[in-house]
């Protein structure tokens, strides 16, 4: 897994490439922190290049969006292809985290 | 389905390292694709083993990467069946449940998918040492689903 | 090269099947790729490794497709070791080489390829049944190629 | 591996999709050898979507080669990727097959 940061104004947009498992899942949970504790409001969690999530990565989610509503952020997430989709609906998370189509759509609702 | 083999069994053997996970799913998947599941079931079975070898080395190995985890995939005439067996602290089988799914917090999960895709899922505790935990899909569903757990 | 790992084994046990080739390659490759090899060098080491399968289905097990394979990855300090062990019909060792690449007919390079893109190859004949093949790879290349065979 | 077979008036064009080996070259020997022996003779193997080939492969290749030079027809590759045609090149079969880019160059090399 690799993460591609990007700042456009003041949102952070976190492209997310390869696999979220409990391999790779910590450093996702380490840059989400990080983040966050830098005072960053705005992130926008690009899944695109995504090929594959399990539990592991879903609790690392699932934690970057209760230190965000703590801290009065917003946290949104784009790009889940359909395999990706049914792993956060089988888990009815899919009406927890708001989940949009394109990046461009993710940005929209943060502005 | 196109089924094409008899009972036949490939053997994996790993430490239990987190790095291995993507070598286990892509085993995981070919043996599935093999025996004739579709893409999707394929890709839901594969999901269900990583979330077992995750648990097996966060609870029963509580995280150390250097101890031994066995993979049987069992190719049976009805069934896929996987064989999970670790060598390290046997779970209170009481505590091997998922979390209601309303109660959103990080963790929680992985007992949750691998009931919901496997047809048949049984922690064997008898080993002297650790667990066996075996996990059936079956080819063709049965009607009466009187071989559902959990 | 980003090498991540001590000394540590993946094991592989499957029939002679030629359809879990596909597997067999998807566990190589992981491994190379996980300890370091280019995308390039983790394809060649699967298409060795394949070629050597291949050819203990054919010569050792003579087409017979439910004998066994035991295919050890031994993550080493400097190399990247496969072992092959079958439990078919020995080789005479001079019969095992490939052919002369001018003399163009079907067959005749599997071999070749093993040899080729192998660092060291070694049938060890030694076992009382069938033979053990024990490839390597090193992740630096040495300077003078002394460990090159063949 | 599947084979994906179509003809453009005296051309028969086979478009292999997947791996070529041990388990999959019998049905390509078979179909090469049913084309050759029912009278084709122009043949393109178009390559694009072969993710892998080993030397079950090739020796497959050479035999319908051979048989096809025997008939006095002409055999041609198209489509070959990077990754498979060193392994062509390695095995110094680059200059026995008469390879082309694409479907296109591959047909106007058979008219
Ligand atoms: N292999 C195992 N060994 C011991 N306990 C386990 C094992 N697998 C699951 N458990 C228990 O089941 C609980 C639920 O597991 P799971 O749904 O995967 O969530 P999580 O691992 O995130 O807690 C775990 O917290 C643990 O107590
Ligand atoms: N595992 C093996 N057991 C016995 N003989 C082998 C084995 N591998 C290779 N050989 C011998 O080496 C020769 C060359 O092998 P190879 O280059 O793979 O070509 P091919 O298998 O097409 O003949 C074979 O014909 C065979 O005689």
């Amino acid at each position: 897994m690799q993460l591609h940061i990007n700042k456009h104004d003041d949102i952070v947009v976190i492209e997310i490439e390869g696999e979220v498992d409990l391999y790779h899942s910590p450093s996702l949970r380490k840059e989400l922190a990080s983040q966050i504790n830098h005072g960053e409001k705005k992130v926008l969690l690009d899944f695109e290049k995504v090929k594959y999530i399990d539990s592991s990565g879903l609790a690392t989610l699932i934690e970057g969006l209760q230190k965000m509503n703590k801290s009065k952020g917003k946290f949104v997430l784009c790009g889940l292809n359909s395999s990706i989709y049914d792993i956060f609906e089988v888990a009815r998370l899919d009406g927890v985290f708001i989940v949009k189509n394109t990046q461009k759509d993710g940005l929209d609702a943060l502005k | 389905m196109a089924r094409c083999c008899n009972s036949d069994t490939i053997q994996l053997c790993i430490s239990s390292n987190p790095k291995y996970l993507k070598l286990v799913r892509s085993v995981i998947l070919q043996s599935a694709l093999i025996v004739g599941f579709s893409e999707k079931d394929s890709r839901d079975v594969t999901l269900a083993v990583d979330e077992a070898i995750t648990n097996i080395i966060k609870h029963s190995y509580m995280s150390s990467y250097d101890k031994k985890i066995k993979i049987n995939v069992n190719f049976r005439d009805e069934y896929l069946e996987l064989v999970l067996r670790d060598y390290g602290k046997k779970a209170d089988p009481k505590t091997i449940k998922s979390r209601d799914l309303k109660d959103v917090k990080p963790g929680g999960l992985g007992v949750f998918f691998i009931k919901k895709i496997m047809d048949n899922v049984c922690y064997d505790m008898s080993p002297k040492h650790g667990t066996k935990l075996i996990l059936k899909k079956y080819f063709y569903k049965k009607n009466c689903m009187d071989n559902k757990e959990g």
